[in-house]
């Protein structure tokens, strides 16, 4: 099931993006992942019946709008829902504390907002009052689950390490010192499940070829890594991936917000070193390591949030979970842009085959996770 | 160069500190200024040297006005000053001190030519007999010494006018005779020299004319031939002053105070007190002379549970007195320390708060943790009273009392318990004649109530004046001590400077003699 | 000079008056000075005002006018309400609109809460000669043993579990407060480094610890506590405004009170203002400047603590990483508001509130970001440490001067 | 205050400290041989690779067996701590001290490394770049406290710097338009640090925490606001490593240090250079004297706050450039609140350095050294959880400025406002 239906969640800036842009986001942008399981219908621009009425409202976690990933991803959903969809108003809420969270709710409650979405795990506790408190309010929540389900709120979660797993096996193919490397921001579990399944990824590249790729920063037995701590200090980031470099790693995945782009820095700055995004496709949200950016890991929030968005307008809304997965094209992997021509056919070809497998349920990340399954 | 001050007068907030004084000062002239404390002399020194700008008057070098910005322009014109408080900078090597602001360099991007300065200053010191060694750093310098570089500071610049601002005030009598010799040498070659100074006999004995400020005004000019301290002291004071204190022999009976090989540190760690012994009896006032720097202050330190020991006993009544200035506090000691402002009291508080600075944690000042304030504030009526503190309320902050005035806290808060012992270290240092008197007054009232009395002083006029008992510290230890009564100011003057007593003294410190000879 | 022996009298009542009304005159144009400049950088930080101001200077006044208008009055109607409402609703006789329109006065006093705890913490470290930077690690520490006592001992009567929590709160304060103290004490090393550094060692302890199975919230693998048990919770202080202002405030108050006496009525106040004010002579007189130092910077670690307190009893009843949006370092400015009295750290503290409180409400109305309200604070406090410049800028004359307070004495000793 | 009072050097006092250290020199050998020597696997080995990426020379990995290498690095230190304790080392307290320090960091190494590989190179590497803006900050306050001034703004002025850098050089496309503008608001930021300070005699330490917050708001209003609508904005040219020709070719040494970028090289050149100017200088001597005894200064002649202006806006300078590198020489973009305490670690590292540019270089050095290898070892997978890591550096500062603040003498006019009347 990799990490769907799990209570996992974000953080500020959980998987960070790139130099934030929404438009890597949005359609327009050429986001390869295509539609999400609900947002994609529509046309952009047409107006959807009774759009015009319709306010969407979005509370942060205390990561801010601008924290290049998570709260700004959500809120590219909201624009792109005003775009699409031609809904009336959407508004923001910046949470700066704990104490902030019920008040923001309660704030737009108060503003009858027709749908609110709150993002982050840290609002799991307050959207599930108000939720309680308000049964006519309907709730979307990023990155968090209930169980048992509230009828009013939907949690959009992702089955990330589904992508990350076709990351690590991208990055175990694509190495020449067989040693690739991540790192996180903070050690949270949704920062964790995106390592996990890029370990997962390098652990199947070496039994299906035999090899013995390593993986610098994350060890999958002990469930520890490479963290630098917060999703600020954009140096550090800079100087672990320098470290992984000196290593010997030539493959990089920084899930780490910010943090991530001082990772891709040092990547441009190193000689045969590639760099994987996260959330976004970073080659397009951050073209300026376009030259190192071998591939994205996609986490459609956006999409998530513009689905969500769409049935609650078009009167489909049902609480519950909505899992994203490779399969409904929630999480995916970007196309190499760049690195085209230098990622071999056969690689290529077995990664695809690798999607359907996950897509099918055959190969499960978690499986793989310590390594190959049954060893 | 003839010096001529005209008018001058400079306010403070609240304070005129000079008002239309007028000075002159012919070349090659020794002219000395007098004055009772915060009379103004310093201020208009100020002025003269750029510190401060006069709020009216005017300043005339050879008939020729001026306009001081900065001390720059008076450096330039030629005017030098010894400062009342050292103006050098302890971790710079005496070289650097000296040529700080006149700097000799070479090169590119103004490199410091140290060689050409040390030549210098050793070519100056040599001219006038100031000997130092220009590579010492002024922190590990005795203050006899450190005076000397200042005056070196000043040679070095080729002062036509030296303002020599109390610079015996740290001197051994010998010290202030080799300081004369140089001021009369420099006087004969045309340098002008302003002299101020407390001291009425150095006064008498070396200036060819003086002036008199009171508060802020000349009060009057005059000439040693024509004067004398009496009249001295009465033209500063505005009346007649007694110079000597009226005391009746003292009565000396058991040991309170008793130190037995005392060791202590100062703050370099180095060994300041060294292996000291005396006993002060109850009824009679022990004064330690010495010349500053020889370890009084950290000995009244350690008396007073300020400083560690680090061998040796301190005993009052026969009770060790330990490291803590609580317990020595409680024992009965009471302690005028050396510098009022640093130490004895804490600016910011009100008067009444200062008054029970080291008993406020006593009924019936506090009850547990409670501060009882009715009764700190009754004290502190009582005493402001009965001890003349001139303040407008005992809630003014102590920080805007004149230093006299901040003295008779102290005092008032020491002396206003029962008492065993009292040490006091420079009582009346910084104090005008009237402020001494008083003071005096009452540290002998105490004696005679059968206190202990151990006094630091530098001043000799003091230590002849108060002490029962003299007691010479050198180096760290009591190199002699004797009965006042055969003290001259030569003799005294000679120990402090390090002279090996002489026969005739008395037994108890042949003995500490002979036993300082043999530990050395 | 002058020998004028007057009696000692206290100031009458009048003066005392007028003294008061001048000293709130200087805060009251620091803080409109800052609004200003707040106003200010709105304008000038948005693009396309900026441009506008180029084109067409009237619309771009007009819409710049518009623009901090609606920002300010959101600020207002967020912190402190409409008055309108109020009456309306009082002379209606509606209780429950009543309540609702005491909603942001009730966010405000929320807001402040934590704010005058660590104002206070921040304040007697002033008096007592110390520069604490490291409320914010002590509020962390704080909230963490606060909650720990808060979720562990369910089935406790609240008239146990409160007070034990709370005394659990400033506990974790005091010991990362006492920390920097003994080393101050101890070897000299200055504290204003030492609490910096403590607060990253906190928040990196708070992580650390929210991974534990003793901290971290069964079936969760987020960084969140145990919920705070119903016993220890305290609970709100206006009937019908669950999320507004709690009893926190209560006890605030009473700290408040607790810190003035503490500070001005007893020995050991008096023993913390002496080593403040002069550490020499205060040890001339006997008191221990070391020990009192060590306490003094455990009172106050303590006092921030309970800042962390009564955010996870009252107004969170969890702890998370992100508890404090930066409570510790407001309160550096609250106490050179309130000139480092608890009553004045008190009016400051609502002030901040107010501002905190009605920065979300204005950036949903014009999606200013809430930071500016920092950029304020520091205007404010600005202004408030350098009365020369207000005074200067509306030409009011000097009053007596008190001299230059000088807070801290370089590194070493 | 205390510190003074309670240090006693004579005899006996002397004595214990040496026996406290030997004791400790002691406890250190027994967590050697325990801590990293009997808890490595048996028969294990430590690699450390002593080659940077792609050099021409390469040297072979230095291979060493773990268990007997900490073994014998806790003999060494045994020994060391059992002649302390019986004879003391005199003079060379010191020496021993710093001795100790590194047989200590060896064992750690050999232990964390064992089973692995760990690139030696690389974590000097890291050291220098972590080093870089630290010394940056350690200079300014070297600057600022030299003249009296106590400067707690680093901080912001580093923060600001690294905002204005990464606008200036995106806007512009020259990254050295983003150091000019760097350098002029550091300056800024500097010039109203010491009007306040100077001028209007606020508190320093005040005065500097106010433009730390105002620092922090600003820049994070500021991105929020303008660099969130206009990304382009935050897209500033990185400057890259030169490699100097032959002197990079030396193995071990030149990849460290002659393969940098602009930033490392001007921190060599101006660490020198201050330190010239400060010692050797007739400006340094002014500036040096204004920090010790102001008045004494004045009555020769200098003009007190003249030179406190200049060196504080000096310093602010140079922590400008520090925040620069933080974007153009390091990371390419700006993110709010990214300086991370690097300001104040400088601080730490100038008392460390006792107030010296050299000194506190090297001082910057054993931070970064602290910083390069927690990193380092959290890549390894070295069993400590990352949080325990990351607090290394600031318990280091902590740990430094308790044990050395009392034996280094800052100026001693530093943080005291002068009045000239
Ligand atoms: N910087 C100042 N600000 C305000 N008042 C001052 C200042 N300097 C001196 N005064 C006041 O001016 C008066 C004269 O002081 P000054 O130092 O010149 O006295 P003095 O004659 O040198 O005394 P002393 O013998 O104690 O050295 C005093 O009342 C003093 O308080
Ligand atoms: N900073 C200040 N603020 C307010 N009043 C002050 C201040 N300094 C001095 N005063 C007042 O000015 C008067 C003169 O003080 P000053 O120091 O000149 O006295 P003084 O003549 O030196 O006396 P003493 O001989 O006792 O030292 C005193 O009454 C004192 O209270
Ligand atoms: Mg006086
Ligand atoms: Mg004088």
């Amino acid at each position: 099931q990799g990490g769907a239906g799990r209570p996992g969640g974000g953080s500020p800036a959980a998987g960070g993006a790139g130099a934030g842009s929404p438009a890597a986001n949005s359609p327009a942008g050429g986001g390869p992942a295509g539609g999400s399981p609900a947002g994609g219908g529509a046309a952009a621009g047409t107006p959807l019946p009774g759009a015009a009425d319709f306010k969407a409202c979005e509370v942060s976690d205390t990561g801010g709008i601008d924290d290049k990933g998570f709260n700004q991803n959500a809120y590219a959903g909201l624009e792109g829902a005003k775009a699409e969809f031609g809904i009336g108003e959407i508004k923001f809420l910046e949470s700066t504390s704990e104490a902030d969270y019920n008040r923001n709710i309660q704030t737009f409650i108060n503003e009858k907002c027709d749908l609110i979405v709150t993002v982050g795990f840290l609002l799991g506790d307050a959207t599930e009052a108000a939720a309680k408190a308000n049964p006519k309010q309907k709730f979307a929540i990023v990155d968090f689950a209930y169980d048992p389900v509230i009828p009013n709120v939907a949690g959009i979660v992702f089955a990330i390490d589904e992508a990350t797993m076709l990351g690590g096996y991208l990055a175990a193919g694509m190495s020449k010192t067989g040693k690739v490397a991540t790192f996180g921001g903070i050690d949270i579990p949704p920062v964790r499940t995106f390592m996990e399944g890029f370990a997962a990824g390098v652990n199947y590249y070496n039994k299906q070829k035999g090899k013995n790729v390593q993986l610098l920063g994350w060890d999958p037995k002990k469930k520890s890594g490479s963290f630098t701590g917060d999703f600020q200090d954009t140096a550090k980031g800079r100087q672990v991936t320098e470290g992984f470099i000196q290593e010997g790693a030539d493959v990089v995945m920084a899930v780490a917000g910010p943090v991530g782009l001082g990772a891709a820095a040092a990547v441009q700055d190193a000689e045969g070193v590639m760099f994987i995004g996260v959330d976004v496709d970073q080659a397009i949200s951050a073209p300026e390591y376009r030259d190192v950016m071998l591939s994205s890991i996609l986490k459609r929030i956006d999409n998530g949030v513009k689905g969500a968005i769409r049935s609650a307008l078009e009167g489909r809304f049902k609480g519950g979970v909505q899992v994203n997965t490779l399969k409904n094209e929630g999480v995916g992997l970007a196309p190499y842009h760049e690195f085209e021509n230098d990622v071999p056919q056969e690689l290529d070809a077995e990664i695809d085959a690798l999607r359907q497998a996950i897509a099918s349920g055959q190969v499960k990340p978690a499986d793989w996770y310590e390594g190959a399954p049954g060893q | 160069m003839k010096l001529e001050l005209q008018g001058i007068t400079k306010r403070f907030p609240g304070v005129v500190a000079n008002e239309g004084v007028d000075l002159v000062v012919e070349p090659g002239e020794i002219h000395a200024l007098l004055g009772e404390n915060g009379a103004g002399k310093t201020t208009l020194m100020n002025v003269l040297y750029g510190l401060y700008r006069p709020d009216e008057g005017e300043i005339l070098l050879d008939g020729r006005s001026v306009t001081f910005h900065d001390p720059g322009d008076a450096i330039a014109a030629g005017i030098g000053m010894v400062h009342q408080h050292f103006m050098l900078v302890p971790v710079f090597t005496v070289t650097e001190n000296v040529m700080l602001g006149a700097e000799s360099t070479r090169g590119f991007g103004g490199l410091l030519d140290v060689a050409d300065a040390r030549r210098r200053i050793v070519e100056v010191s040599e001219r006038h007999g100031l000997r130092v060694d220009p590579d010492a750093l002024v922190e590990d310098l005795p203050v006899g010494v450190r005076q000397r570089v200042e005056i070196i500071k000043a040679l070095y610049r080729r002062s036509d006018v030296l303002i020599l601002d109390e610079p015996t005030a740290v001197l051994t009598p010998q010290e202030g005779e080799e300081l004369f010799a140089i001021m009369r040498s420099l006087a004969r070659s045309g340098t002008s020299i302003i002299f101020i100074t407390h001291k009425l006999n150095e006064v008498l004995q070396v200036a060819d004319r003086i002036t008199v400020l009171r508060r802020g005004r000349v009060a009057g000019t005059t000439t040693p031939g024509t004067t004398s301290r009496e009249q001295l002291a009465a033209m500063m004071v505005g009346r007649s002053v007694q110079l000597q204190v009226d005391k009746a022999p003292s009565e000396p009976a058991g040991t309170v105070l008793e130190i037995k090989g005392l060791v202590v540190c100062d703050d370099r760690d180095h060994v300041a007190v060294d292996g000291l012994d005396l006993t002060v009896h109850a009824g009679e006032i022990a004064c330690i002379a010495g010349v500053q720097g020889n370890g009084q202050t950290e000995l009244v330190e350690a008396v007073t549970g300020l400083r560690p020991v680090s061998a040796g006993t301190v005993t009052l009544d026969g009770r060790p007195i330990t490291a803590h200035p609580r317990r020595v506090f409680e024992a009965g000691c009471a302690h005028v320390p050396e510098d009022r402002l640093e130490d004895g009291l804490v600016p910011g508080f009100t008067i009444a708060d200062n008054l029970v600075l080291n008993s406020y944690y006593l009924a019936p000042y506090a009850t547990g943790l409670r501060l009882e304030r009715h009764a700190i504030l009754q004290r502190a009526r009582e005493q402001v009273a009965q001890y003349d503190v001139r303040t407008p309320s005992v809630f003014n902050d102590v920080a805007n009392l004149s230093g006299g005035n901040q003295q008779k806290v102290i005092v008032a808060r020491e002396f206003s318990r029962p008492i065993r012992l009292l040490v006091a270290a420079q009582p009346t240092r910084g104090l005008d004649v009237g402020s001494i008197e008083y003071i005096h007054r009452r540290i002998v009232e105490k004696r005679d109530e059968g206190t202990a009395v151990l006094i630091v002083s530098t001043e000799l006029d003091e230590v002849l004046a108060l002490a029962d008992r003299i007691a010479v510290m050198y180096q760290g230890r009591i190199v002699a001590i004797l009965d006042p009564a055969e003290a001259t100011p030569e003799r005294l003057g000679l120990l402090m400077g390090g002279a090996r007593p002489e026969e005739g003294l008395d037994p108890e410190a042949q003995e500490i003699a002979a036993a300082a000879a043999s530990a050395g | 000079m002058a020998a004028v022996p007057e009696r000692p009298t206290r100031p009458g009542l009048t003066r005392q008056a007028v003294t008061f009304g001048r000293g709130l005159l200087l805060p009251a144009l620091a803080i409109l000075t800052a609004l200003i400049l707040g106003a200010l950088v709105i304008v000038l930080s948005d693009p396309d005002l900026v441009t506008l101001f180029g084109v067409d200077p009237v619309a771009a006044l007009g819409a710049s006018w518009d623009l901090v208008a609606a920002a300010y009055g959101a600020l207002i109607a967020g912190s402190i309400g409409n008055p309108g409402d109020l009456v309306g609703a009082l002379a209606a006789g509606d209780l429950d609109a009543f309540v609702a329109a005491l909603d942001p006065i009730s966010v405000t006093l929320q807001r402040s809460t934590p704010l005058i705890f660590a104002g206070l913490s921040v304040a007697l470290a002033f008096r007592s000669g110390l520069f604490n930077i490291g409320a914010e690690g002590q509020l962390y520490l704080g909230a963490l043993f606060a909650v720990f006592v808060g979720f562990s001992f369910p089935g406790l009567p609240f008239f146990i579990h409160i007070p034990l929590a709370v005394a659990a709160g400033f506990l974790g304060g005091a010991l990362w407060g006492f920390i920097p103290g003994f080393l101050k004490a101890r070897t000299g090393a200055h504290e204003v480094i030492v609490t910096i550094m403590l607060n990253y060692v906190a928040y990196r302890l708070i992580d650390l610890a929210l991974k534990t199975d003793v901290f971290q919230r069964p079936g969760r693998e987020d960084p969140i506590s145990k919920e705070v048990v119903e016993s220890a919770a305290l609970p709100p202080l206006i009937p019908g405004l669950a999320a507004g202002v709690h009893w926190g405030l209560v006890i605030a108050l009473i700290a408040a009170a607790v810190v003035s006496w503490l500070l001005f009525r007893s020995t050991k106040g008096f023993e913390f203002r002496a080593v403040g004010l002069n550490p020499q002579a205060a040890r001339y007189a006997g008191i221990d400047t070391g020990r009192t130092v060590i306490l003094a910077m455990a009172v106050c670690g303590g006092l921030a603590g309970l800042a962390g307190t009564s955010e996870v009893l009252g107004s969170n009843r969890r702890l998370v990483s992100g508890l404090s949006p930066g409570y510790g370092f407001d309160a550096i400015a609250l106490a050179l508001l309130g000139r480092s009295r608890p009553l004045g750290v008190v009016a400051a503290a609502l002030l901040f509130g107010a501002l905190r409180a009605g920065a979300t409400p204005m950036q949903a109305a014009t999606g200013i970001p809430i930071d500016l309200v920092v950029v304020v604070q520091a205007l404010v406090i600005m202004f408030i440490a350098a009365p020369a410049l207000v005074r200067g800028l509306y030409r009011i004359r000097a009053g007596r001067t008190t001299g230059t307070e000088v807070f801290s004495k370089g590194w070493g000793t | 205050m205390t510190a003074a009072a309670t240090t006693v050097g004579a005899g006996s006092a002397g004595l214990r400290r040496q026996q406290l250290f030997g004791f400790v020199y002691l406890a250190l050998a027994a967590i050697i041989a325990v801590a990293f020597g009997a808890a490595t696997e048996p028969g294990a080995t430590s690699s450390f690779e002593l080659n940077a990426p792609r050099v021409a020379v390469q040297l072979p990995p230095l291979v060493v067996p773990s268990a007997p290498t900490a073994y014998a690095l806790a003999g060494l230190c045994a020994f060391l701590g059992a002649v302390q304790l019986t004879r003391g080392f005199g003079a060379r307290n010191a020496v021993v001290l710093g001795a100790v320090v590194l047989l200590f960091i060896a064992g750690f190494l050999v232990w964390a490394a064992s089973t692995r590989s760990m690139n030696l190179v690389g974590v000097l590497q890291g050291t220098l770049q972590r080093a870089t803006p630290i010394t940056f900050a350690a200079l300014a306050g070297v600057l600022c406290e030299r003249a009296g001034v106590v400067n707690i703004a680093i901080e912001g002025m580093l923060l600001t710097g690294a905002f204005v850098a990464a606008v200036a050089a995106s806007a512009t496309g020259s990254p050295w338009i983003g150091i000019i503008a760097a350098v002029v608001v550091g300056a800024l930021l500097a010039a109203l640090l010491a009007v306040l300070s100077i001028r209007y005699r606020v508190d320093q330490i005040i005065a500097g925490t106010v433009i730390n917050i105002f620092a922090i708001g600003m820049t994070s209003f500021l991105s929020a606001r303008v660099l969130q609508r206009r990304p382009e904005l935050n897209n500033p040219d990185r400057l890259g490593p030169i490699q100097i020709p032959l002197l990079s070719d030396i193995p071990v040494v030149g990849p460290i240090v002659f393969n940098n970028n602009v930033f490392v090289y001007a921190m060599f050149v101006l660490v020198v250079l201050i330190h010239v100017a400060l010692f050797k200088t007739r400006w340094g001597l002014r500036v040096r004297a204004v920090g010790e005894h102001p008045k004494a200064a004045d009555t020769v002649g200098i003009d007190v706050l003249r030179t406190r202006y200049q060196n504080v806006i000096l310093g602010g300078m140079l922590a400008g450039v520090g925040g620069a590198f933080l974007v153009l020489g390091s990371t390419g973009r700006f993110d709010r609140e990214m300086t991370a305490g690097r300001g104040f670690i400088g601080l730490a590292a100038m008392i460390f350095g006792g107030w010296a540019p050299v000194g506190s270089f090297f001082a910057s050095l054993v931070f970064g050294f602290a910083d390069s290898l927690q990193a380092r070892l959290s890549i390894l997978n070295v069993p400590i959880p990352s949080e325990l890591l990351l607090m290394v550096p600031y318990v280091v500062t902590i740990l430094v400025v308790a044990g050395l603040v009392g034996r280094a003498r800052a100026p001693a006019a530093d943080g005291r406002p002068y009045e000239k009347e």
